[in-house]
């Protein structure tokens, strides 16, 4: 009931934004709908309520309406509507309103969708379903590069989703039911596993990215509107790791692990690679950008290393990456305000005139980079140690990123805040603090408090044939 | 004479109907290869009747000339708004649809 | 030599050489005649066929009506519609005899491979007129009344055709 | 002629019985052209009632008609498709000077042969069907007279049409030289080399009917050069009986066995190519009816999978149908609501500020088309690839599904196209044909939402 | 209880201001941080009072942490550790203190304080973390925080980027000690301490943990940071070097030993002594007083490794206690002098300060004989333990016996181109004495450096570590000779202002700390852009993104040849169209 409530809900306030005489209040309607979303879900996790709904649906093609939450679930979903709500809060005066906060409800409702799904059918749905608003925001508000972006991102993405689509459809002929739990419960043979699990991997390996699948991120990125870009990295990447977790190691445990050594392999030099290449960046949007590839690299290995340690990293790693990013995005846009440009060369020594600019923004980057009392600590280590337990090479490459982390995260301070005072701004705003301060003690909270999320995150998670430590 | 060889004559009526349609650039001609095509038909038709000793096959034959009745009518309908526009016929004149 | 043989040692390569004539011929109007020789020996085939009403229709509605038709638009729209080859044009000279021959020859093949169900040893019924009303009326009254309202459904369309230079305006198209 | 006889072919005497109605009618009372449109809407409609009323039931004149789940189902379809193509052109015969009341009947006549196209029970019948279906086509596309080359694509269409239907006449002709009957029961035993020639033969015929490729070449010129309602009925109707009849034959063809392999093998490659060219050729274009042209053909393909399944998938075949009509039609009548009638890409520029609500409605349908959920286009994807799938056909549908990645590149042009900011061409007012593409994008939500219906009224078709 | 409020006192002093010190004053944003030490230092001599009252270990759990087996939030004390609590506690509350008014005109105070109080904090933790993680932590904190204190005067390119190196070479240690931490997990799935130490050391797990302990501790090979750190205020150089990071090498081997491997220890005690030779003589070369410094802490530290690395826990610690002491009064002095002749750092450029600022030449006086290890002075005593205990290792003697004497010349160096050689500039001449809050908290530290030594030895401070050993006559006698002799040799020889005793050459070579920099530099950080650009420009640019623009325009490029296939002739398409249907017919018909 709660799980249907969790879509309905944003779909509600998309229709409300839609319409015209609540024009000055849409961008309230989605915040207050997107930190509803977050509220609701994370009472789930608090308080035992009925959360699952079972519908009939398209029965003859072995879907059913079933969604459900459990703590993973609620734990992404309740990232998602924090990311949400300071997005739509962040996005003022945005032209045409109304069509963009109610693309922006239509957004979360299906990222909403993506997580509570029980039923392949159904979560292919929201899955595609993200990507249509995703694709008009950032088609319609985007910047510069915006129409190059947007197609390179939805085809790419779609053609990892068309494999998915054939994934879905063989998992409905073969087993007859598209019921998560129910194919879960009862694993195909370990010998046929790789296939649909690799079918299933493409798509996720794309949204996520995996490395080398990343070619649409930079360019989506620095195209889309800030607060887009802030959904897209902040939470929309999240579901292809909550799906790698759900339904790859759910329902293909084996397969997922014989494609394991290759799958981590590919993340540990993606996470290094990301970083490499973030050192290089001059435009803040694309370090950011790269940084994210790094950060979700890391998350990917410790999903496909599959230990319980290294899950609860990745979950922890994926709130973490969803609240840090979030911030930095917000931060790099109110430091291009300042400098009309988000290049770092048009920045410099914009800490004598902007201190709390430079302070938030010295926090979310030691954040970024993992420094400990920060979530990005949290997630950071338990999925590196868990990774090392099965894949200690891999494990070892991955965590030569927290000293390349290091470059390119405190070289963007230094470039844009420290040295003499090439750039002055105005310091921040009490909006613009209120904006950042929540997300930046939200990650010094999990940081301290990691098992807010890990709590949440138990042994089921784990596949049952891989062992558990 | 057996069926076959009506079968024979009735393919090679159709492989000259065919060519025609190809190789003719009046719209006429086209026209007329594909009534070759049809008589091609016919003949089967009313070889294989014969055959089987029925007469559903000329019956059935006289459906298709009816059939080519209705398409001749219509045929030279557009055929003569197309000389109307164009004072052509010619098929390759009407070649600038494409893509 | 029975007469059906006779008549196809006759009519067939008669039926033939015309065909081959009426899609060689430039000019439409020696094509159409070609194929008015084709239908007339088709026709007398039909009657070695032991179809000879079907001749007779071919004859008086095939070679009669269509052809005349196809005549009167062919002098209609004068001489100068001549079947011209030029340089620009796809040249398919020898597409066109390809696939004919590719087409024959597959067929070929199967018609002499191909064992046909035993003919039947029963005569056509005598009363040949007759069974064909019966036919008509009987086993294709569906298909006899559909065949109508396609003729109906074709003089429309060629009304249409033919009149839509008076009704049509021009559209604003490009 | 009995009972039975007359409620096997109820539906058809509405079709055709409308058209002869709506022809006297105009050479007595003179009225405006809109009239005639929706009288025959009205007959349309009338039609897939009379099927749905009388459902299935015994088949009509000693099996030569057939009145099973699938006739009656495709009846529906079609009656519905032909009604709301007609709407369409409610409100566009008056400005394109069309002469409406034989517009209404062609297109009356066409859908009745459509009809006796899917509920043949002989070759003949089926036969006669084609040519019903395709002789008033041939006229509707040259109809608009100042139109692009309307009078060419006519020809064209009209000189492949009969050379297609040559084809299959000389199909029918080897079918019966080699089993001596014309049901279409017998094809099973139309085994000798003789009777498989004549099968490719009507496989040939009935492609070109359904625009597969490389049967295709007529489509594009013809749908971008017909009146556009007339687009959208020849997109849906034709494709409907075209289908309809493969499959009747292809149950009859692979019930034995013998041939079975053959024909899902034909029609696998068949469809294969068409995914491929067809969504390639639709990448440049700049004509959005042209593009749309294109993607029928492909749709083709896709519904080709299916047939490729064999009958089993006659749900999804017939699911696919319904929701391509719903989506074809909707399509369409978006151009009808455009002052040009063959606009390009550029002049959709600013829709979407001038008319959100066909914007909306357009992009529904174009996530339709693109197969995107949660639009029944998506189900009907799903559906077919299930089907194909269970048929072994997993090498078929990945290239299906990449072809559908390239098939929305060119569906989020036209729906990026109306979003784009600038002055394109004015729009009409709101009108009847706006609310039949309102009521198709609603359609095809609702069916993607709530699918149960539908899905087992798709369980009917059967033969 | 107390041991809670030891640690959370500073972090709490942090938070306060980094909250709410926007709206405060400068001094009292120093009082409250300072004030939060030093009730800190109040609570941790309440433990030493509760360990002498024969308390044998303290443990605050304050909750659960990480989903780890032992990562909690537990902190425990024991009586190895007691004596480094008061000391960091201590230490940092005079330094803090003194940073009040030394930082008197700086807008950057609020940060300044916040994160010095952090920076303790993150010792403490360290220092008493039960776990494995904990410590990590404050490992990693402490890095954070001498980057943050490094960079202070951001404005200055040089000392944001020196920020950045100590920070970075840091990391590369953390690195190690993560990886190490994932062995020590992978093994023996937790890491508590206390279960740890009952199990075998892991060889690779050792090693790990040492190399995080080199680069802390700015050892051989990772020194790097620590001579550029000097960047910082003056303040923040003293506690770096005094109380807060780099013994957390020191603190770490000692912490850890039964966890590390034997072989690993005497490596350690190996690079130590190397260390503390190396950077002797590259202090002796130095021309910055900051620097050299600098370069004494990193061969101090390198004493204590070969203190920690032979097993003389008592003699480390003792070492790193009076070093404490010393290297504190040192830097305030140094800090002191900067503040009497407008920031001057050229030693060459000083001189005369004896005069003209008495009390600092007395502190500074008083530390300089500890660093020299000039009987009675703190460093006398603790560096005698380390020979002693090195006894056994004849090598290890040698190099300590040579670092005593180099130390002791370049102390004697230092002291005499400052104070005494004639001054050299103006800043010098005009040089004046610093304010009495700074002072006094120098003298308290002078007088622990001059005391602190005897008092130990005299068993009135216990050091909570058995291993006392009595040095043999002769080592303690040879020990003194050499330092005298070194401390005299260095006054005299520059008594009269700077000269140069070696080639100009060699002396640069040696100053630039033999020019490992620049090796790093060509070898590590060149390598790694190149690598980077690498990546950006070719596997990025050419092949990421370069391989779907190739298949777009592969589908593209098909449309076009699809579309021209329509080319419009209606005569191709029949033949297309008849052509598939021969293609159907002979599939069909031929098999």
């Amino acid at each position: 009931m709660i799980a249907s409530a969790l879509v309905a809900l944003p779909l509600v306030a998309a229709a409300l934004c839609a319409a015209p005489l609540l024009s000055r209040w849409s961008r309230t309607i989605a915040a207050v709908a997107s930190l509803a979303v977050a509220v609701v879900a994370f009472a789930t996790v608090v308080v035992p309520l009925a959360t699952d709904a079972r519908i009939s649906w398209a029965a003859v093609l072995g879907a059913s309406y079933i969604v459900d939450v459990d703590g993973v679930s609620a734990i992404f979903i309740t990232l998602g509507g924090v990311v949400f709500a300071v997005g739509a809060a962040a996005s003022a005066h945005v032209p045409h309103r109304r069509a963009y906060f109610a693309l922006w409800c239509l957004l979360v409702a299906a990222v909403d969708g993506v997580f509570v799904a029980r039923d392949l059918g159904l979560f292919f749905v929201f899955w595609e379903a993200m990507l249509v608003p995703l694709a008009i925001l950032m088609w319609q508000w985007g910047g510069a590069d915006r129409r190059g972006a947007t197609i390179r991102f939805l085809l790419y993405t779609m053609a990892g989703s068309a494999l998915l689509l054939v994934g879905v459809v063989s998992v409905a002929v073969a087993r007859g039911t598209l019921d998560i739990d129910a194919l879960a419960a009862r694993p195909v043979p370990a010998s046929a596993q790789l296939l649909p699990a690799l079918l299933f991997l493409a798509a996720f390996a794309v949204k996520l990215p995996l490395f080398p699948f990343h070619a649409w991120l930079p360019r989506a990125y620095v195209a889309a509107p800030i607060p887009v870009a802030l959904a897209l990295s902040g939470i929309v990447a999240k579901t292809a790791v909550y799906a790698i977790i759900r339904i790859g190691l759910g329902l293909f445990p084996e397969g997922v692990a014989q494609a394991a050594p290759a799958l981590v392999a590919l993340a540990a030099v993606g996470t290094l690679y990301g970083a490499l290449l973030a050192t290089r960046q001059d435009d803040l949007r694309r370090l950011i950008a790269f940084s994210s590839l790094s950060h979700l690299n890391l998350i990917g290995l410790a999903v496909f290393a599959a230990t319980l340690t290294s899950l609860r990293g990745a979950v922890v790693a994926s709130v973490s990456h969803g609240l840090v990013v979030a911030a930095l995005f917000l931060l790099a846009a109110m430091l291009a305000r300042r400098t009309s440009s988000f290049a770092l060369s048009r920045a410099g020594g914009l800490a004598s005139s902007a201190p709390v600019l430079t302070a938030f923004s010295t926090l979310a980057v030691i954040a970024a980079i993992g420094v400990p009392g920060t979530s990005g600590f949290a997630g950071e280590f338990l999925s590196l140690a868990g990774t090392y337990e099965r894949y200690p090479a891999a494990a070892i490459t991955a965590t030569l990123v927290v000293i390349v982390a290091a470059v390119y995260g405190l070289g963007l301070v230094r470039r844009a805040f420290h040295g003499p005072p090439l750039a002055t701004g105005p310091d921040l705003g009490w909006r613009e603090r209120a904006l950042v301060a929540p997300l930046l003690a939200l990650v010094l909270v999990v940081g301290a408090a990691p098992w807010i999320v890990t709590d949440h995150v138990g042994q089921e998670i784990v596949p049952a044939s891989l062992g558990a430590r | 004479m057996p069926t076959e060889a009506y079968l024979l004559l009735g393919a090679g009526l159709f492989a000259l109907g065919a060519a025609g349609v190809v190789t003719r650039t009046s719209a006429l001609s086209v026209l007329i290869a594909v009534e070759l095509m049809l008589n091609a038909v016919n003949l089967t038709f009313v070889a294989a009747a014969r055959r089987y000793a029925q007469v559903d096959g000329g019956v059935i034959a006289f459906f298709v000339i009816a059939v080519a009745a209705a398409e001749v009518a219509v045929g030279l309908g557009i055929i003569i708004d197309l000389a109307r526009r164009k004072t052509s016929v010619d098929v390759d004149d009407a070649a600038d649809l494409r893509g | 030599m029975t007469p059906e043989q006779a008549i196809f040692a006759i009519a067939g390569p008669i039926c033939l050489v015309a065909g081959f004539s009426a899609v060689r011929q430039r000019e439409p109007l020696s094509a159409a005649l070609s194929l008015t020789v084709t239908l007339v020996s088709l026709a007398v085939l039909f009657l070695g066929l032991d179809a000879p009403f079907l001749a007779f229709v071919q004859i008086a509605v095939y070679a009669g009506a269509i052809m005349v038709l196809l005549i009167f638009v062919i002098m209609l729209l004068g001489v100068s519609h001549v079947d011209m080859p030029t340089l620009q044009r796809p040249s398919l000279g020898l597409a066109g005899p390809l696939i004919a021959l590719a087409l024959f020859a597959v067929l070929a093949a199967a018609i002499l491979r191909g064992s046909l169900p035993a003919a039947s040893a029963d005569p056509l019924p005598e009363d040949h007129v007759n069974a064909i009303a019966d036919l008509l009326f009987g086993r294709y009254t569906f298909a006899f009344e559909a065949a109508s309202v396609l003729l109906l459904a074709a003089l429309v369309a060629a009304v249409v055709v033919a009149r839509k230079r008076s009704t049509a305006r021009e559209w604003p198209g490009r | 002629m009995t009972v039975y006889d007359l409620g096997a072919i109820a539906p058809l005497l509405v079709l055709a019985g409308g058209a002869c109605v709506v022809l006297l009618a105009d050479l007595v009372f003179r009225a405006d052209e809109r009239v005639w449109a929706g009288l025959g809407a009205a007959f349309a409609v009338a039609a897939a009632v009379t099927a749905l009323v009388l459902g299935p039931g015994d088949d009509g004149f000693g099996s030569e008609i057939r009145r099973d789940g699938a006739s009656v189902f495709f009846a529906i379809v079609i009656g519905a498709s032909t009604a709301a193509a007609l709407l369409l052109a409610i409100g566009y015969v008056a400005p394109a000077r069309l002469p409406a009341a034989e517009v209404t009947a062609l297109t009356l006549f066409s859908a009745s042969g459509g009809l006796l196209l899917a509920s043949a029970g002989d070759l003949l019948v089926a036969f006669i069907g084609l040519e019903l279906l395709s002789i008033p086509l041939y006229a509707l596309t040259g109809l608009l007279h100042g139109a692009r080359h309307a009078d060419e694509s006519s020809l064209k269409y009209f000189l492949l049409g009969a050379a297609a239907s040559a084809v299959f006449a000389y199909g029918i002709a080897l079918i019966y030289a080699s089993t001596d009957s014309i049901a279409i029961g017998s094809l099973a035993s139309a085994t000798s080399p003789i009777g498989l020639a004549g099968i490719a033969f009507l496989l040939a015929g009935l492609a070109f009917k359904a625009a597969l490729v490389p049967f295709h070449f007529w489509a594009p010129d013809a749908y971008v050069s017909a009146p556009t309602p007339a687009t959208a009925f020849m997109a849906v109707v034709a494709k409907v009986g075209a289908f309809a009849a493969l499959l009747r034959i292809g149950g009859a063809v692979t019930a034995p066995g013998v041939a079975g392999l053959d024909w899902r093998a034909s029609l696998a490659v068949l469809a294969a190519i068409t995914l491929v060219l067809a969504n390639l050729a639709a990448l440049g274009q700049s004509s959005l009816k042209r593009l749309l042209a294109y993607s029928s053909i492909a749709h083709a393909g896709y519904i080709c999978v299916a047939v490729a399944a064999g009958v089993v998938a006659s749900g999804a075949i017939a699911f696919y149908l319904v929701v391509y009509a719903a989506l074809t039609v909707g399509a369409f009548g978006v151009i009808t609501l455009l002052s040009n009638d063959d606009p390009t890409l550029d002049d959709l520029h600013g829709l979407a500020r001038r008319r959100p609500l066909v914007v909306i409605a357009l992009g529904v349908l174009l996530l339709g088309l693109a197969g995107l959920p949660p639009t029944a286009g998506f189900l009907a994807k799903v559906y077919v690839f299930e089907a194909a799938i269970g048929a072994r056909l997993a090498w078929l549908v990945i290239l299906a599904v990449l072809m559908s990645v390239v098939s929305a590149a060119y569906y989020l042009r036209v729906l990026f196209a109306c979003l784009a900011e600038g002055e394109g061409e004015p729009a009409r007012g709101p009108s009847i044909g706006g609310g039949v593409v309102v009521l198709a994008a609603l359609a095809i939500i609702v069916v993607g939402i709530v699918p149960g219906p539908l899905l087992d009224a798709v369980q009917s078709v059967r033969f | 209880m107390t041991l809670a409020l030891v640690v959370a006192l500073p972090l709490a002093g942090a938070i306060v201001i980094a909250l709410f010190g926007g709206r405060l004053s400068r001094s009292l944003i120093g009082l409250i941080a300072t004030g939060a030490l030093a009730l800190a230092f109040g609570a941790a001599l309440a433990i030493a009072q509760a360990f002498a009252a024969g308390k044998g270990t303290l443990v605050a759990e304050l909750g659960p942490w990480l989903p780890i087996r032992g990562a909690d939030l537990t902190l425990r004390i024991d009586p190895l550790t007691l004596p480094l609590v008061v000391m960091v506690t201590g230490i940092s509350a005079l330094i803090c203190l003194y940073s009040i008014d030394y930082l008197g005109h700086d807008t950057g105070a609020q940060r300044y304080f916040a994160a010095l109080d952090l920076f303790v904090f993150a010792m403490l933790l360290i220092v008493a973390a039960s776990n494995l993680l904990l410590l990590f932590a404050g490992w990693e904190l402490v890095g954070l925080c001498s980057y943050l204190l490094i960079a202070h005067y951001r404005e200055r390119p040089v000392a944001a980027s020196a920020g950045v190196k100590a920070f970075l070479v840091n990391r590369v240690g953390d690195a190690a000690f993560l990886v190490g931490i994932f062995v020590i997990f992978a093994s023996f799935h937790t890491v508590a301490l206390d279960e740890l130490t009952t199990r075998p050391p892991l060889l690779a797990a050792s090693a790990l943990l040492l190399v995080g302990a080199l680069a802390k501790s700015a050892q051989l090979p990772l020194h790097v940071w620590l001579p550029d750190a000097m960047e910082g205020p003056t303040p923040v150089s003293a506690l770096i070097h005094a109380a807060t990071m780099v013994t957390a090498g020191v603190v770490l081997l000692l912490r850890l030993a039964p966890l590390l491997h034997g072989d690993v220890l005497s490596d350690a005690a190996v690079i130590g002594a190397a260390t503390a030779l190396f950077a002797a003589i590259v202090a002796l070369a130095q021309t910055d007083h900051k620097r050299v410094l600098a370069w004494s802490t990193i061969s101090q530290i390198g004493l204590m490794f070969v203190g920690a690395g032979i097993g003389a826990a008592f003699a480390a610690l003792f070492h790193l206690l009076s070093h404490a002491f010393f290297k504190a009064a040192l830097f305030l002095g140094s800090g002191s002098v900067m503040h009497a002749t407008d920031d001057e750092l050229d030693m060459r450029r000083l001189g005369g300060l004896a005069r003209r600022t008495p009390l600092t030449t007395l502190a500074f006086a008083c530390g300089a004989l500890g660093l020299a290890a000039i009987p009675p002075a703190a460093g006398f005593f603790s560096k005698e333990q380390i020979a002693a205990a090195a006894l056994a290792h004849p090598a290890l003697l040698v190099v300590v016996l040579a670092t005593s004497a180099v130390t002791a010349l370049y102390a004697g160096r230092l002291f005499a181109l400052v104070f005494i050689a004639p001054a050299a500039s103006e800043q010098a001449r005009g040089a004046h004495e610093s304010p009495p809050l700074m002072l006094a908290p120098l003298l308290v530290l002078a007088a622990g450096a001059l005391v602190f030594g005897l008092l130990v030895s005299a068993g009135a401070v216990p050091l909570g570590v058995a291993g006392a050993t009595e040095a043999p006559l002769a080592l303690s006698v040879t020990s003194a000779a050499l330092a005298v002799a070194g401390a005299a040799l260095g006054l005299a020889l520059f008594w009269r202002g700077p000269r140069s005793i070696v080639p100009l050459s060699l002396a640069d070579v040696a100053r630039r700390g033999f020019l490992i920099d620049d090796l790093y530099a060509a070898a590590l950080v060149a390598p790694f852009r190149s690598l980077a650009r690498l990546l950006d420009t070719g596997s990025e640019a050419l092949v990421v993104q370069r391989s779907v623009d190739a298949v777009a325009w592969i589908v593209g490029r098909g449309g076009v040849i699809v579309r021209r296939a329509q080319g419009g002739y209606v005569r191709v398409y029949e033949a297309m169209l008849l052509a598939a249907a021969v293609v159907l017919l002979a599939y069909w018909s031929l098999r």
